[in-house]
């Protein structure tokens, strides 16, 4: 048997074998791949990169915890970003299983923010955040079209009080803020028709920037929003959240999912192309003799 | 002794010692007893048992398998039993039964003795004189379930599908779009549009074409079919790749059972 | 002098800006909501039987308010009002419509026990009420009424279905008539069915039993009811060659089909002593579970052909992988289409779509059931036609043609 | 009476739910839910029918001896644990939340979930090695599948630079525009089939199903 015939008639349990071998490995060893950026993730990060410091964000979290894989890194890494750069966010969560997630999110990204760390070469310290300060939490209230069309005259129309019950005239941050118009973006994270009624009852009628982060299967649906111009930026499910931690250099779930993925996808397509190799010389020698 | 027999004999010790320290180390830990050390030692023996088929059928793989069956089956029966046959037929026929099952009385309902019959119908299977009832039974089933199909793919699969193809093959032009500046295939650009939607007739109509059974597939009518096959097979493999990230998702999933959940290793 | 004017007023200007906008901020936080004067009200409001449906249900339609979008633009959107008098008991409904919608059907409950039960021919009067983001300013319209809900004994809205449904079912029978006759019909060949008698034969030579799995569908499903008839046509060849035949099964309705449809091939082929009912049986009705015990069996058995024909989920590749690692001839087909790239990949023969129904008749040669695969074709020529209209269609903005297709619900 | 009366059942009962489908009236949606109720009743009969069958052929194993017969037994103890567990401590299912049983609710987590997952996740191996093994230039639709499947799996990988960003957009091509076309015609299709064959059903053409005396 000639190296050919043994590259196309492989036991099936090298495959597994290699295969096993490569997910473990970059399972167990957290190293960080470098990812291409598409232009549309990267329309995001640089947005919210260049606001100045107190600049106000909101942040819509409208998922449910059936699609956390792929949303909640882009929500962690933005949230994160925010509060180091001094951001100030309003979160609103429309969908009904949202807010308790919403207020976990917070709190472990406000943990992790109390460290010093270092961002793309910059280092920022560490500090403390506090609500009603540095974020408002808004909470969840049902019929989320009437919602986002009322919080386009008043935030304090739907959600005369914060999620943890505090009167919104109470928190510091909120002074200055009335509405959208108050806001410097809008950041919608969803898995569902929410996304929609962001860009017909929100970006439409009250025209502000609107970026989206959608689960891989709905992304596609929205890139003629991104040309016309209502959209800025569209993170699509884990691929978009990994490109976004990149740019972050904020790694977590989504690039040590993605590192996986990268090399197990390469494995398959060495076999492949080995068997293919394999193949194609056999046929060429079956000919010649 | 031969050779494998002494190789299943290691096997086995090893398999016994790994899971026997297993249960007692993370049964000492603290936040943790025995009793859900032993759990978890339960659920990694089982996940590598099954992951061992990869390497062959083997005796561990066959008793997990029919352990799953067993349980699982049974499962399934129950459920049925306590959802349908006492949630819904038991109130309807009788308050005794109820008061023993600890549902409520719902009143009695005529209605109801109708399936309760056909399913005894269906139980007369096992008797060979009377095992004709239960195509009775079997008639029910298919025959309500063939009007609901009928109706079901006409308007889900089917209407919706066709007026989907009403799509113009000349979009209204208003510039070339980004397709040639940024490679857009998205379906976004002017050109990249009637471009899209000439692909998507042409595919469909090709694809259907592919289907006729009786009519044979040569000249033009082969070209049609052979152009419906291109683009069933184009569609086949991109799908295939496209499942590939979910998959080994799930095999992350496992990992992170065994080496978090289980051993402890990787945080 | 003029310059320097221009600067002073500019410094002036400067120093003033910021206090500017500290008074700005100031009468933000004195006033949050800032008083909204009362809207322009929702005006010709009608409401009507909702049409197509069972009753327990109105339509209500209205002119939108002059500040809706326009004029004071305060308006956010319409709430309902519904009671059973015209002067008095008006009630706040529960849902609302968003600004800039007419419409808004006020539906309820269908059963007496029903949440919100909204009984047919009862006298209703409604009042739409145009709402602002300051919930005490409000205005309503004229009180509409008196209306009742019925129930329709047709849906209007599905005579494209019924069309559809009349056409098609005529076309069948008229070739399946035709066939009865005596009129010959070709049919393709169809290489996935071409293979099912070899590999049956194929089997005999090697003595190895042949696997049909029905996959996960129920008896319910029109996919299995095609794969009973291809079982049956398969086991009555089993039955001749005298092979052993194995369908495990994932649910106890099928089963039963599956056992009667093989005892009725084992009886035709003249062998009734050779059936037991321990050829097909059930396994479990958990997915997995059901993979599970199949790759054990395709391992422990090694037959030499499986032929998967039906549902068939995720579990399509794990079936199909292990049977190629059996070195078992592979014969499937499914109607779940993104199933189909993985036995395409992993079989030897795939039945895409329509050739799995299509498998029955051409195994049979029937030409009962031959003239029906004459009948789809010709289904399948006026949806290519019809597609052709759609598009001119819609290339030359005939909507009226477009409309007919919206299908109703 | 055999034959008949079931042919007959089929083709009035087919009737009366496509009949039910256009009139939208309280009187046909009660028709059809009771029918449908009446399918779902039939069904759990149905399952002890399987479980018999399931018993039958497991006890058969262990009696005859045959090659691996002890692991039926493991099937068996399964099952009768589940079904004890599951009848005795299920009156709760009507009273507190579902079947509240501690064994019964741990083997289904420590035995049925575990199991579940790692068969599925089975699938992550399969497909490698479906993939090593069918995807071969062989004829020009098999380097088509291969190409496409090629592209895609090809579309994040950030060792081809920019080169992969393209590959990303014909990702998203691929699948919304041929794969639309594709699908569309396989589902139109299947939807002639399975009317067709409903069809047939009804009218008492194909009737594998209810078998021949």
């Amino acid at each position: 048997m000639n190296i050919f015939d043994r590259l196309m008639t492989l036991d099936r349990r090298w495959v597994f074998l290699f295969v096993a071998l490569v997910c473990v490995i970059t399972y167990a060893i957290p190293f960080t791949i470098k990812l291409n950026k598409s232009p549309e993730v990267k329309a995001v990060y640089n947005f919210i990169d260049t606001l100045k410091p107190n600049d106000v964000i909101f942040v819509a979290v409208d998922y449910d915890p059936s699609s956390l894989a792929e949303l909640h890194p882009m929500f962690y890494a933005i949230v994160e970003q925010a509060f180091r750069k001094h951001l100030k966010v309003i979160f609103s969560a429309l969908s009904q299983n949202g807010p308790a997630m919403v207020d976990q999110v917070i709190k472990a990204v406000a943990d992790s923010v109390k460290q010093d760390g270092t961002y793309n070469g910059v280092f920022y310290k560490g500090r403390q955040i506090e609500d009603g300060v540095d974020y408002t939490f808004l909470g969840y209230k049902p019929y989320p079209a009437l919602i986002i069309l009322a919080m386009g005259q008043d935030f304090r129309i739907p959600f005369p009080t914060d999620y943890y019950g505090k009167p919104l005239d109470s928190l510091p941050m909120m002074r200055n803020i009335r509405n959208y118009d108050q806001v410097k973006c809008v950041v919608e994270l969803s898995s569902g028709s929410s996304s929609d009624m962001w860009i017909t009852y929100g970006q439409s009628r009250y025209n502000f920037p609107l970026a989206l982060g959608l689960t891989g299967v709905m992304s596609a649906d929205y890139y003629p929003y991104l040309n016309s111009g209502q959209v800025f930026g569209i993170m699509g499910g884990l691929l978009g959240a990994a490109q976004y931690e990149a740019l972050a250099d904020n790694p977590g779930e989504a690039l040590d999912g993605m590192r996986i993925q990268v090399y197990a996808h390469l494995v398959i397509i060495i076999f492949i192309i080995m068997g293919n190799i394999g193949f194609i010389l056999a046929r060429r020698k079956a000919r010649k003799g | 002794m031969n050779n494998s027999r002494i190789w299943s004999i290691v096997i086995f010790a090893a398999a016994v010692l790994i899971f026997g320290l297993s249960w007692i180390i993370i049964g000492s830990q603290a936040g943790h007893n025995l009793t859900d050390a032993f759990l978890v030692t339960v659920a990694a023996f089982l996940t590598l048992s099954i992951l061992s088929f990869l390497y062959k059928d083997n005796p561990y793989y066959k008793f997990a398998e029919h352990l799953f069956v067993g349980v699982s089956a049974a499962y399934w029966m129950s459920v049925g039993f306590w959802s349908t046959f006492v949630g819904n037929l038991l109130p309807r026929i009788s308050p005794s039964l109820c008061t023993y099952f600890g549902v409520p009385y719902k009143g009695f309902d005529i209605f109801f003795f109708i399936p309760l019959i056909l399913g005894v119908f269906l139980l007369m299977r096992l008797s060979s004189k009377m095992g004709w009832l239960s195509r009775w039974s079997l008639a029910f089933i298919v025959g309500t379930t063939a009007g609901l199909n009928l109706i079901r793919y006409l308007r889900s699969d089917f209407i919706s599908q066709v007026s989907n193809t009403f799509v113009p093959l000349v979009t209204d032009w208003r510039g070339i779009g980004p397709f040639f500046s940024d490679f857009s295939l998205s379906i976004t650009g002017q050109f990249a549009m009637s471009l899209s939607n000439w692909v998507i007739f042409v595919g469909v109509f090709c694809g259907l074409i592919y289907f006729f059974f009786s009519k044979e597939h040569k000249g033009a009518f082969g070209y049609a079919s052979r152009m419906g096959i291109w683009v069933l097979m184009i569609t086949f493999g991109a799908s295939f790749g496209y499942t590939v990230m979910g998959r080994v998702s799930l095999l992350v999933g496992r990992l992170t059972f065994l080496f978090h959940d289980w051993l402890g290793l990787v945080k | 002098m003029k310059f320097k004017i221009m600067i002073l007023g500019c410094l002036l200007l400067a120093l003033a800006l910021p206090a500017l906008a500290q008074d700005s901020v100031k009468t933000v936080e004195a006033s949050a909501i800032p008083a909204i004067s009362p809207p322009a009200p929702a005006t010709n409001v009608t409401a009507m039987d909702s049409p197509n449906d069972n009753g327990h249900s109105l339509t209500l339609r209205w002119t939108l308010s002059a500040d809706d979008g326009a004029g004071q633009k305060t308006v956010l959107g319409y709430k309902f009002l519904r009671s059973f008098f015209p002067d008095s008991g008006f009630v706040l409904r529960e849902g609302m419509a968003p600004s800039g919608s007419s419409e808004y059907v006020d539906m309820g409950g269908r059963k007496p026990d029903d949440r919100d039960f909204m009984p047919n021919d009862t006298d209703y009067y409604y009042i739409v009420r145009a709402i602002t983001a300051d919930s005490n300013v409000y205005s309503d319209s004229p009180v509409i009424g008196p209306v009742k809900a019925v129930g329709q004994l047709y849906n209007v809205g599905r005579t494209l279905v019924l069309v559809f449904v009349l056409c098609f079912a005529a076309i069948t029978i008229f070739f399946i008539r035709r066939a009865r006759k005596g009129a010959k019909l070709f049919v393709r060949r169809l290489a996935g069915i071409e293979a099912v008698d070899e590999a049956i034969g194929r089997a005999t030579e090697m003595g190895k039993p042949i696997l049909y799995v029905l996959g996960l569908g129920t008896a319910a499903d029109i996919a299995t009811i095609a794969s009973f008839t291809i079982l049956g046509r398969v086991a009555k060849k089993v039955a001749e060659y005298q092979t052993g035949l194995i369908v495990p099964c994932y649910d106890a309705i099928v089963m039963t089909v599956a056992q009667e449809t093989v005892r009725t091939a084992y009886l035709d082929a003249g062998r009734p002593d050779a059936y037991n009912d321990d050829m097909v049986y059930y396994v479990t009705s958990n997915q997995f579970a059901y993979v599970a015990a199949v790759n054990g069996t395709m391992l422990r058995q090694l037959p030499a052909t499986n032929i998967y024909m039906g549902t068939f989920y995720a579990e399509s590749l794990l079936l199909a992988e292990t049977g190629a690692l059996a070195g078992s001839v592979q014969i499937s087909g499914t109607d779940q289409v993104a199933q189909i790239p993985f036995f395409v990949v992993a079989c030897d023969y795939t039945l895409i779509g329509e050739e799995l129904y299509a498998a029955s008749a051409y195994l049979s040669r029937e030409p009962i059931l031959l003239g029906s695969l004459k009948a789809q074709d010709y289904g399948k020529a006026a949806i290519i036609v019809i597609s052709i209209l759609g598009i001119i269609a819609s290339q030359f903005r005939w909507n009226w043609f477009l409309e007919l297709f919206k299908a109703g619900n | 009476m055999k034959r008949q009366v079931p042919l007959m059942l089929v083709f009035t009962l087919a009737l009366v739910m496509i009949v039910q489908y256009f009139v939208p009236n309280d009187f046909s949606l009660d028709t059809n839910e009771f029918l449908l109720k009446w399918i779902i009743i039939i069904g759990i009969f149905a399952m002890a029918l399987g479980i018999w069958s399931l018993i039958r052929v497991s006890y058969e194993k262990i009696r005859r001896r045959v090659p691996g017969w002890q692991y039926p037994i493991a099937t068996l103890l399964g099952l009768a644990a589940m079904i004890v567990f599951g009848f005795d401590y299920g009156r709760h299912f009507y009273t507190q939340e579902g079947l509240e049983n501690y064994m019964f609710i741990h083997l289904f987590q420590y035995i049925i979930i575990p199991i579940q997952a790692t068969m599925f996740s089975l699938l992550a191996f399969y497909i490698a090695s479906a993939a090593y093994r069918a995807f071969r230039a062989r004829s020009v639709l098999a380097t088509v599948l291969l190409l496409a499947a090629l592209i895609v799996m090809l579309r994040f990988n950030p060792y081809l630079g920019t080169f992969g960003v393209y590959l990303e957009k014909t990702t998203s091509w691929l699948l919304n525009v041929p794969n639309l076309a594709a699908k569309r015609a396989i589902i139109i299709g299947l939807g002639l089939g399975a009317v067709a064959t409903a069809l047939k059903v009804m009218l008492g053409i194909e009737r594998a199903y209810l078998g021949r005396d």
